[in-house]
């Protein structure tokens, strides 16, 4: 569960290589939740420096190479503008109920504020 | 290893009420946990003890003490508020919105003990 | 109740299961510092993650008195302009990796956010 | 000039019924300059829950009985998703050299964190 | 260099004109209540604002040794579920409408966020 | 009441290299300000004084001493670093990026009283 906004660049590099070194280490990992402030990640109309480390594309990458499903809570997103049609591709929005059914199927669950 | 739903999950409430929506939506995440009557232990930690403070007017800005009947409502018993924190920001047990059991950071612990993660 | 700093080290001898804490803010602004020192336990471990690895250079200021082991990641060090020089002597320096082959050691994550 | 997090409240209300009560006090006002996370406040995609306040509706309120500017600088705005399809009505998305126009014309500037 | 708590009153004694501080984030993490604290001078006005207004309870803890006037605002302390009897009594509790004639009177307003 | 231009604007930098876009931000404002030949002091304060840590190696994450330089180059000269700040971060001011003053609380007080505003 990712819960920080897009410009906190070191929490959301800590969560990008975080689940990398997991995979890597032989770890199931099948489900990332965008929950809180970090539905903005999610937000294809944000435009972010080409300097600068880029969440969304790095979760973007790490689903594409290990088939992760890139949940974004509804409520969350909604409260921050994240829609249908602005959503980036490989995310999808859904509601809390996905997430408890991960956390029921889960040995453990990750929060990374 | 041992799955998740083996033990009650902790969720920790560390900010003030009013600093950004992160109360608002932790209490929305206690409550579909709570709504699937999943065991649960709520902590009221730091400047998140200020959650409890009991209004002395209505809110305009935003009504959290809705939310925190609910989950009372939804029988969920086990709430904590860290002793420290209630003397910092001058708050006694009894002057609480819901009723919380005022815990030292030894008892803290061993509630944390009890969990399968807390969150 | 008793306060943070006059509790007494020997009650957290508790029979539980050891704990990662993961703090995550810039040390001069994390009110829930002497929160977490107050829980460490001897066998537990405590991850300096993002702002927070911050803590670890003038630790003896930010983190008096602190019990179990503690680390800070590689990476957040250097995109804070720190080196490993820098950091206390009792603090470990590691990867990503070594983070979660360690991090499956402890069966409860606590997140100080 | 309003920089905090639309989420924030506390701070939002400030912003607003400082301006309100300047303008009622005689005071001129003609620029609300909308920089760093308070772009997102003039998200038109974004809900707001109907218990909770809310500061986009309140600035077009008070631009609109006192024929204010709502400007938001473009920067901020790209980095948040603010597109002029996502705009709410009232705002418009400009420059940081309106805002030093702004500044050049104006006896006084307030920041709202 | 002078530590913050080390600074003799007597040196604050410019000829400058008072200025007007704002604070406005939680006094339990404020990395910037002890540089404003250092820098008020008897003439000068420091409003608590937003979650600020927090620190105007327990004063003598959050606030040691405070010169200059000290203010926050009634709605702030009602949003956050306080009352007047719960403020310091050199604080004073006033309205947005006293704040807005009172910050025309100092030439210099700064925001400590 | 005097117009703003008729004394030098202070921007004071009050949070961390990476908490959040907040540097990054004021840093533009800066540039643009300095551009326009607007008088400007810098200060920072409290966690701010990290953006003045000369890095060991390239930060990959975000570059600040591109703007940092760029800043010196357009002759703003006044940039002030909070002492006591740099003092709790273990900096020295040989080790920052760019030539700053140290000043003390009452040393920051007196610049403040030469700005038309600090925001």
């Amino acid at each position: 569960m990712v819960c920080h906004s897009p410009d906190q660049l070191l929490r959301a590099r800590a969560a990008v290589s975080f689940a990398r070194a997991a995979l890597k280490a032989g770890h199931q990992l099948e489900t990332i939740f965008f929950y809180q402030a970090a539905a903005a990640i999610g937000l294809a109309t944000a435009q972010i420096s080409s300097d600068d480390y880029d969440p969304r594309r790095a979760w973007q990458e790490l689903a594409t190479e290990h088939e992760l499903r890139l949940l974004i809570c509804v409520g969350s997103a909604q409260r921050r503008g994240v829609v249908e049609e602005s959503l980036a591709s490989g995310f999808a929005i859904t509601g809390l109920g996905q997430w408890l059914a991960a956390m029921a199927s889960a040995d453990r669950v990750l929060r990374f504020p | 290893m041992t799955g998740l739903a083996a033990k009650p999950v902790g969720l920790a409430f560390c900010r003030g009420p009013h600093d950004g929506a992160d109360a608002r939506e932790r209490l929305d995440l206690a409550l579909a946990l709570a709504a699937a009557d999943w065991p649960l232990s709520l902590f009221f930690l730091g400047p998140g003890v200020q959650l409890l403070r009991r209004p002395a007017v209505t809110d305009e800005l935003r009504d959290f003490p809705a939310a925190l009947g609910t989950l009372v409502m939804f029988g969920v018993e086990q709430i904590f508020a860290e002793a420290s924190a209630l003397e910092r920001y001058e708050l006694a047990v009894d002057d609480l919105r819901i009723s919380a059991k005022a815990i030292s950071s030894a008892e803290l612990r061993s509630a944390m003990d009890e969990l399968s993660c807390l969150t | 109740m008793s306060d943070v700093a006059a509790e007494a080290p020997e009650d957290l001898r508790s029979t539980g299961p050891a704990i990662m804490h993961w703090l995550w803010r810039d040390p001069s602004a994390d009110p829930l510092l002497a929160s977490c020192l107050a829980t460490v336990r001897d066998d537990d471990c405590v991850v300096l993650q993002a702002e927070a690895a911050l803590a670890s250079v003038a630790a003896e200021q930010w983190l008096p008195g602190r019990r179990g082991r503690w680390l800070v990641l590689r990476p957040d060090l250097h995109s804070l302009g720190l080196q490993e020089e820098d950091v206390a002597s009792d603090i470990e320096c590691i990867s990503m990796d070594e983070l979660v082959s360690l991090s499956v050691r402890y069966a409860t994550q606590q997140s100080w956010a």
